[in-house]
């Protein structure tokens, strides 16, 4: 018997985000909730991959409830193999250690080009600043598959960005290759709150691959300020299970600090 | 001083010391001779740190940041500084609010909208290297290099707004990124332990904390423990900063308050967002009179801004302790 | 291997690897995945070290050299290996004696005159970097730039023989020497402890240990000791490398014999004076067929040539174990 | 009472150099001579003497007698501040920290500076190969006052030096400064075993300073294969101290491994 499944936007995108990951490759964590997503999947699916933070936590097991704000305390980098520093979290990533790298976003354009710094105006005055790059530029210009993880909000999804904060494929195929960034990176999917999109190979436009089950392609692209490439088939995307949600609100966030937001429902 | 410090491209000021003049400071200014250097927080900053002062610190706001140190250069009304911002969540906006910083170089500014507000209204100017070309030039100051590459910043608009530059590295004919070495003014650590000396240890993670002493022209250590100098001899290992780039050193309980500081106290949540949430220059001037200018310093602020039953809880917190010694 | 790895300037042949063909080999090549890497020198050997190879160790032969796979190499009778030498002081000799060594960079090209005859004889190729132009070339491979700036090496001649450059910096318009990034092909470490899985831990100095290790094509770890890899999860400040830039983990207790191992046994130096006092290919080719051939491997060559009382005694003499833990 | 001393050349080359070196400052130390040098002013002269090895001991007090042959193992770096690689060791000197740097040297000429690598022939087929630079480069390169250490053989000063592996004044006067090594550094002193040399400001020439007690300019200067500068008055040096013998001997090195030498006498 179909049974609803009810869910917030952003448990949806954390659950997604945590299916994406490889077992046994290793994943350059952003602030945020890249952390969740990392501990959800190391929870469920991926107990051996090995999660590295910019200011050198090499292979942490984060203690469980998250705890918000912060990353660099004993609970997060809690049973790390090392200890580093954030020159030498960059190296592993410079010379090709990073499988994938998962990060958050203000805005996103078609060719995957993250923008963390400013809407509207002008950089020397913005209408509205946020907190810029951070680790997040290493991360998208040096890890092989760059994951994003950004709310389906139509006004996030624009032709060109204001400030290209983290590269994506820039301007298209080569020109990563062209500006010296490393050869075979990129984007490899954004995750939404709706909607799972990849990367077309040959004109490296952001392409919808999947929905969540229930949801129409045109509920998912309409409000985009552009129109993504539309993959031969579109799959369906499963809701939250029963233990992604359990693990995320019982063990990962019983606060629901990271993890309230839009509800939304989907046949299980 | 003489030493020019400051430049311009373009829109784009950027601090560049020659790495020959960084070089005279350390012979000319900076003492080899391993004497007592603990001073209280007043004394260090009133001594160290100076109006248009370029500073760095780390780790963050929440773990292990020089709070103490931060609450002092406010208190003693430092203008005209500028931040070298990584994982600055509120120092940003507190430096900002009590108009002590006008310059930041980032990284990443800071938690909440007041310091982005500030950012849009022209309060302070903002330059972009990202956290990796920040550690990148700091990396560059200690290492007495006058830049290094990277393989990132690569067409981002990053490139614009800063003034790291592209050039063909003449080894595999690619574009290149150069950062420019950064050599701070002033470095400030909040360390575990630390001998009168300025040897100074800090167990965990951190973002560049023997790249900013050697690279900073003066070096604040703040300790939430003052250990013998033998301790250092007996464990090598555990050293992070040796003595001579210390100018100064200030013994600090609780100096990372009202964040964590490892194995020692837990984050201090409520106050935190009590941080985050402001919004208005109002609520930024009671947050400063409050905890800041209405005490005479780090030790009054723990005994009538904290209190002592508040600071047994944190420590009482701070569970996890591997790994940390 | 399809990646262009030698290239030449002049008279200077130096090794150099793209930075993004370095990166395919990690993602190609290298495995993130926890598995136990435990293996025999002679299948470490076998496996990971080809004929024409770049290799790189440390710390000297005097100290934690990883002895036990020199001789290993020289047992397998590799060929026309390329060594980049700080402080091998008698591995470059026996290398260069055994016929497996062709061209060396140093760095320091080792005790005696049986090295420095052999250079005159032309038997073997010598290029200047200097130890400060070596550990950089490794940084640079460890941190996927394909230079690395200094301020050294200029002036000298070492500048016409090897690969550095001088550029014109862009941000003091003063000259600087780069020095091309170095992937060797192995890394050779032996360490204090290390777990199956390749996550190892050195006491003590060393001259580049994670930078070789990240720099390098395969890394093969020898140690003292095999421990649980919860030890490393319970005190991460103490790791030196993680396991997965590691390809095989051998268990070679008294493996950087003759050299001491600080902490755990002292040097023989007795046996270090035979090897420095070997000056003709004769007493060379009497040294290796005692010590290396006529012996299957380093358990029958501790047995058969050392001895358990001679270890004992080695162990006793290793009375400073301060700060080695 | 005048009394005779008896000792070697190289007990006089080690006690002078012991003299020269300032307490309160650091010293990069070289391998060999250099590190016992440092041991005996340690011991006798400038206890708060911080001494770094390039390899990244920092501060050690070195265990004596002397282990020959090595540097980097617990009786060297003993009781150190820091143990630290060696990118970070060159990083203290790059950034001007180390006021003395202490280096052997197989060959010298009058600008100070230094072969260690071969002697005649060429590079790619000398007639006799030594070791080279080690991080002897790095040391005269970056130090304040390089502190050069050698024997007082005629064939050892040169007035050109087969190769250059560590860079005095190069050809002369602001030489360095134009081949881009930091300001303000280069040779300081030329300690032998009969003479202590400076440099003269103006021309960057090597300068006698003092000749051991009883011996004559003439004596020291004769077989030196270039003339060097005279200082305007030539001082005396007093030959090894009974404390500096003692320690040399009973402490340091009671093997005579490093001490041992040319039998030379003075007057006390």
């Amino acid at each position: 018997m179909p049974r609803t499944i009810e869910f917030t936007d952003t448990e949806f995108m954390i659950a997604q985000g945590a299916r994406l990951i490889e077992d046994g490759k290793t994943i350059f964590v952003g602030w945020g909730i890249p952390q969740v997503v990392a501990m959800l999947a190391q929870k469920l699916y991926v107990p051996n991959v090995t999660q590295l933070f910019e200011f050198g936590a090499i292979g942490p097991q984060s203690v469980l409830p998250f705890v918000r704000g912060t990353m660099g305390g004993p609970q997060n980098t809690y049973r790390s193999l090392q200890w580093l520093n954030m020159n030498w979290a960059f190296s592993f990533s410079a010379t090709g250690y990073m499988d994938y790298g998962m990060l958050g976003a203000l805005q996103v354009d078609p060719y995957g080009n993250i923008n963390s710094t400013y809407l509207g105006g002008t950089f020397a005055s913005p209408t509205r600043r946020f907190a810029g790059s951070g680790g997040g530029n290493q991360v998208a210009s040096h890890c092989w598959k760059t994951i994003i993880v950004i709310k389906h909000e139509g006004r996030r999804f624009v032709p060109k960005v204001d400030f290209i904060t983290s590269p994506g494929y820039l301007d298209g195929p080569g020109a990563r290759e062209k500006a010296g960034l490393p050869r075979g990176t990129g984007p490899h999917r954004v995750v939404t709150s709706k909607a799972l999109f990849g990367f077309d190979e040959a004109s490296r436009k952001m392409t919808l691959l999947s929905v969540l089950r229930g949801l129409s392609v045109e509920e998912v692209v309409k409000d985009m300020a552009f129109r993504p490439l539309l993959a031969h088939e579109i799959g369906e995307i499963p809701p939250p299970t029963d233990d992604e949600l359990r693990v995320l609100r019982e063990e990962i966030d019983p606060d629901r600090f990271i993890i309230r937001g839009e509800k939304m429902s989907a046949t299980a | 001083m003489t030493i020019d410090r400051i430049r311009t491209e373009g829109e784009i000021e950027y601090r560049f010391t020659h790495p020959d003049d960084f070089r005279e400071h350390v012979r000319d200014r900076k003492g080899r001779s391993p004497v007592p250097k603990l001073v209280t927080a007043k004394e260090a900053v009133a001594a160290f740190v100076s109006d248009g002062d370029y500073i760095v610190y780390d780790f963050s706001s929440l773990t292990r940041g020089p709070q103490s140190l931060i609450r002092e250069v406010i208190r003693q009304r430092k203008k005209e500084l500028w931040i070298g911002a990584e994982f600055t969540l509120h120092e940003s906006p507190m430096l900002v609010g009590a108009g002590c910083a006008t310059r930041i170089d980032v990284g990443f500014l800071g938690y909440g909208n007041y310091i982005g507000q500030a950012v849009c209204d022209g309060r302070v100017k903002v330059y972009e290297w990202t956290n990796g070309g920040l550690a990148l030039r700091i990396l560059a100051g200690a290492r007495g290099v006058p830049f290094l590459p990277t393989r990132d910043m690569l067409g981002s608009d990053n490139m614009e707004v800063s003034a790291a530059k592209t050039i063909t590295d003449p080894y595999t004919g690619d574009p290149v990124c150069l950062v420019p070495a950064l050599n701070p003014d002033v470095a400030f650590l909040h360390v575990h332990q630390a001998d009168v000396l300025g040897n100074a240890r800090i167990f965990g993670t951190n973002l560049f904390a023997l790249e900013a002493a050697l690279a900073s022209f003066r070096v604040i250590v703040s300790a939430e423990e003052i250990i013998e100098t033998d301790e250092f001899r007996k464990d090598p290992m555990r050293t992070t900063v040796p003595y001579f780039l210390v100018d100064a050193v200030v013994h600090a309980p609780f100096g990372a308050y009202p964040g964590a500081m490892p194995a020692r106290y837990e984050i201090d949540l409520e106050h935190v967002d009590r941080l985050n949430a402001i919004r208005t220059d109002e609520q930024m001037g009671k947050y400063l009179e409050e905890n800041i200018y209405s005490v005479a310093d780090h030790e009054e602020f723990l005994d009538r801004r904290v209190g002592a039953k508040r600071m047994r809880e944190l420590r009482r917190r701070a569970t996890i302790t591997e790994g940390y010694r």
